[in-house]
């Protein structure tokens, strides 16, 4: 599964999937060694190469908070595959956001031009893999202020498309 | 011994003492406003009765009904815990009017103490330090000023009847002498009803400093070592620790027998706290006596091996105290969190709520006095004291060593405490070196806040947003029905294995 | 001091040596087997490896695996906690090799403990006393029937290899001595492919008492007083005290030298508990040594005030004892209870499964080291121990009263456990008088059962199963949905309102 | 509500009300005072005359346990009043059972001899109330052995009607 985790307001790219009991993690593009097993509904029990770490969730009708240690992160997640990204919260997100691909594959449409605006959810860039066409979409409201994926060119899983500001 | 006790309290206190009674054999009983009913402490006594409305003046300040829950239960003895009516005379006469035992000091000793001018006076006869001042109330402006001269700026103005800070004055020199004579005495006028204000000298960043005696009522007394409780927020305690790092035995034997003098000089029965003001120069001032256990009494207990609140029922019952100064051996060092449901970097905003998970640390040298539980909603109407966190060790440093471990382990979902509050606290080198004083704990928020966010929790935590996405799906999927709501290991092993043959079905 | 220590364990003594880590800055390496991944050890740790299948051969026995989890993590030390690896010779070589430090004794140490026959000539050298009996391998029948007339009737014959009760015979006249030799020697050749044997005068209900001793690598050795572990099933400890009630001063300072002596004799340094019998007269004799930590180390660290696995830790660093035999000073009180998810009633059999509710004691004098949460799932391949309550007063029937509160305190839900022995135990006249002995727990169990159910016990569950009845339907019938499957005070009041109207309308 | 608690064997009549906050009970014909609040999905906190108790419960496929302190009691439950009480575990019970008077009433019919046979859930007689009839049925196959109840008597709630072994 891809994810588009955003975290205060930064976006993670986050590809994992669990086969056979055994986790595979990528997350913005590097390998990590993850393990993970629920300890209570709402918390996690993680290793991730060799570290542990605990992660409780709180949820309430603002969204989701995790805790790592004492330290509260804001998380807000999309499944880009889906295209039915959630909306993040519309205004709260400042600073720039990288668009990243879901998954290794070719980009066949670019649907905006570098400097114009964007609102949240709408499509930027198609990305096609494995027979199935991405949408892949900004998360906020801005101006795309640079483009780096070409027509037809192929991107990596994790790679940034383009910038949204 | 009593054959039942009625607690006339709530949260942490209310379920240490209903420990005690159970350790005595003792049938304990529990009374709850309507806010309280699932409370802990209504949960572990062994007999509760409702008294009234959430609103404290309703409830746990509601004489009538607390005594109408005694008739009710038969107790023959009432402990009133900390706060609400524990230092009330009248509650006392009330208890002894009804022929139950009031565990705690007389009505006489309570009064004597709540009057900071009548203490003074007969604290001053049996040869107590005082700051220097007055203990008569002030007389003109005129004379006010020719004694705040004599004293040396800066004094304080204080009320007699006061307490919280109330109708308090610093007075850095003579021309603001007028203007805060009147300020204070009309705040006191305000806040006691009382206009009477009397001057001292102001010792500046004092350490605060506390000494714990017990009197039976047979004219024993002896004093259980000191508490330092200079770390305070708007004069409200929120790490003690015992002993004080900065008293020697010579200091500490001092002040021991000042304090058992105090006692002795009220008549004092029971346990008691003397508190003491402490200047650069290590002498220390009475400043008043509480007539209660203190929240902070578990460092006591820790270093001295002893069990105050028991000591107090056989007290209370009439027996002697079972030991003399000579047998009390203060051995390691002991340090209290005070846990509360507030916003530190929020100017201690409160929050109250409902605690939807709660790890609870545990093991070596930590012991967690707690009033709540996980699923407890905390109500808005009360302190938002959670818990006592309390470390003891062979050492300061160990103990400082075995907290830091046990805030480690200590989780409070759902609301919002002040848990990290103690980290940076117990990490600050100057607290390390134990040089703390009053205005430490103002000087550490003013110079930090709490950790933020990282790019290693951030990384963390999206990995883990992930992992909960795809269990959840996994969950919502399977047919397995999750008794409790909770998943088991191996539930959750096989619902990943389903979620993981979907996946790998999907893509393959 | 170590940067990074491995402990190669599991369970309660694994986490207790976590936070002995993370009191010392440490960082501290889990190690798990496949059922083992969500176990408490592993979340508490800062680093975790697996080592393999649940089978204990598998995983923590499995010495290669172990190093590769060393190697991986870049360990410097290896805790072996007790148990599994921690009396293994070939283990603390094998770190030795690796250029990890083992925190235990030489190899050399251990070696000489685990034959119970050298260990004997060795310390009849140091004159440590021995219960009666030959040293040398067994000569002929008739020579043995030669020294057990000597000795006198009843005599004991023990596996020199051995351990457990395994290759034990107890002989009470002449004529049972040749089958009982024989039978002996091949037990003894089974379990430990070595037949020696050798014979002892018997000791009938002996008392269990241990010295706990603690030598640096420079030479210095200090005891820290006795265990009482005469509480014993199958010769399972199961309940321990500290101080014994049988000893006197005195007796208590013969005892600790000799352990000194055998710990000198041995070369010993690290923890280690020096085991003895006492007879009748109050005469101890030397039994063995145990060179680890023991699972019931903490009643000594609650009547000393001292950390013994941060002094294993700091030990094995090389530092000196920071403290000499004079400095300690034993205070109060401590039993240890080892709680076990087994029936007592239906012989001991383990009940592993999932932990469905957990609700564990605190406060005053009570700590639990646990290595278990609620939602876990007990494997069934390990020892069933859960946790240890270990309860702390200023004397023997305080702490018996404060664990018998933590005890009401304490429940764990979808599991068996043994909670309500101790309950049986602690309320035990025999016991409380102090008078146990290794007979004493078969004695208890013969004599009576854990409560059964009672005509008023029996009217509250039946009105408890009304009230869940008519509340889950409240619930089901209640629009709200409820958080993580767990009802608020607040919620669950307001769905009966809605219940309690549905009924108005029902019956009005 | 009604309900017949059978504990260890034994049946309870309980009449039980909550009513604008406030618990009625009445166990086995006499009145409690009843307060009652969870503290957690199996844990219920009782207030019962005054004393408190604390009730875990355990669920398995086995069916319902109450621990009230260490001790243990197997629980079964049914609603007279609905008349679809819950089977009891048939051939588990052992001992006589007593078949309880749900409510105060008339007994109207007899539906089976003294000592002859009776399947787990098979009526054996019918009382009248507040112009409901209610047929109280066996929780077990056994013998009746014993009726006490006549047509046409009037009985109380909680009564004793008959015994089945």
């Amino acid at each position: 599964m891809l994810f588009d985790v955003t975290i205060e307001g930064h976006t993670h790219h986050l590809e994992l999937e669990l086969l056979a009991g055994a986790w595979q993690a990528r997350l913005n593009g590097r390998e990590l060694a993850l393990d993970a097993v629920l300890a209570g509904p709402d918390l996690l029990a993680l290793i991730v190469n060799g570290r542990v770490y605990e992660v409780m969730r709180e949820r309430s009708s603002a969204g989701t908070d995790l805790w790592v240690g004492r330290v509260r992160y804001q998380a807000d997640l999309s499944d880009p595959r889906s295209l039915r990204g959630r909306k993040g919260k519309a205004g709260s997100d400042r600073g720039p956001v990288r668009l990243l691909a879901a998954m290794p594959g070719k980009v066949v449409r670019v649907l905006i031009a570098e400097k114009t605006e964007v609102n949240a959810g709408q499509g930027v860039l198609v990305i096609e893999a494995m027979k199935m066409q991405n949408e892949v979409k900004s998360p906020k409201r801005g101006i795309v202020q640079k483009i780096m994926a070409r027509e037809g060119s192929r991107v990596n899983a994790g790679e940034v498309l383009a910038v949204v500001e | 011994m009593f054959n039942k006790i009625l607690i006339a309290n709530r949260g942490e206190i209310a379920v240490r003492v209903i420990r005690a009674c159970r350790q005595l054999g003792i049938t304990s009983v529990a009374v709850f406003s309507e806010v309280d009913r699932a409370a802990l402490h209504v949960r572990m006594a062994d007999e509760a009765y409702p008294i009234g409305p959430a609103a404290a003046t309703e409830s746990y300040l509601n004489i009538p009904r607390i005594m109408d829950a005694v008739r009710h239960s038969h107790a023959d003895a009432i402990h009133p815990g900390y706060g609400f009516l524990s230092e009330n005379p009248r509650f006392a006469e009330a208890c002894m009017a009804a022929g139950v035992k009031f565990i705690g000091p007389s009505s006489r000793a309570m009064e004597m103490m709540a009057s900071k001018t009548r203490a003074r006076k007969r604290m001053e006869q049996a040869g107590v330090p005082f700051v220097p001042g007055t203990v008569r109330p002030l007389p003109s402006l005129e004379e006010t000023r020719r004694i705040a001269g004599d004293l040396g700026y800066p004094v304080m103005l204080k009320a007699a009847a006061g307490g919280g800070g109330k109708g308090m004055r610093l007075v850095h020199e003579a021309d603001e002498l007028a203007s805060a004579l009147e300020a204070a005495r009309s705040e006191a006028e305000r806040a006691f009803g009382d206009d009477e204000v009397y001057i001292e000298k102001a010792i500046v960043n004092p350490r605060h400093i506390e000494m714990q005696v017990l009197g039976d009522e047979h004219g024993h007394t002896v004093w259980l070592g000191e508490r330092e409780c200079s770390i305070q927020r708007r004069h409200q305690k929120v790490l003690e620790e015992a002993p004080s790092p900065l008293l020697d035995e010579d200091m500490r034997c001092r002040m021991g027998e000042v304090a058992v003098r105090v006692a002795r000089a009220a008549e004092y029965s029971n346990a008691g706290t003397v508190e003491f003001l402490v200047d650069e120069n290590k002498d220390f001032y009475f400043l008043e006596m509480n007539t209660r256990l203190q929240v902070e009494h578990p460092i006591t207990e820790l270093i001295t091996g002893l069990d105050l609140v028991e000591l107090q029922i056989r007290i209370a019952t009439g027996e002697e105290l079972p030991f003399r100064q000579q047998d009390v051996h203060i051995r390691g060092h002991a340090i209290e969190c005070r846990v509360y449901a507030e916003d530190p970097d929020k100017n201690y905003f409160p929050s109250p709520g409902r605690i939807t998970l709660l790890l609870s640390p545990s093991g070596p040298g930590i012991r967690v006095d707690s009033g709540v539980y996980e699923g407890w909603n905390v109500p808005i109407e009360y302190d938002a004291l959670l818990a006592k966190l309390v470390g003891y060790g062979s050492d300061r440093g160990q103990t400082i060593h075995r907290l830091r471990r046990a805030l480690n382990e200590y989780f409070v979902g759902g609301i919002t405490t002040n848990l990290s509050l103690f980290e940076r606290i117990l990490d600050h080198p100057e607290f390390q070196a134990g040089r703390q004083d009053t205005g430490f704990l103002d000087r550490l928020l003013a110079q930090s806040r709490s950790p933020g966010p990282t790019s290693d929790g951030a990384e963390i935590a999206a990995l883990a947003a992930g992992v909960f996405e795809l269990l959840d799906g996994a969950a919502a999927a399977s047919s397995v029905p999750l008794h409790g709501g909770r998943k088991q290991n191996g539930e959750a092993q096989s619902s990943w294995k389903q979620a993981g043959r979907r996946e790998a079905l999907k893509t393959g």
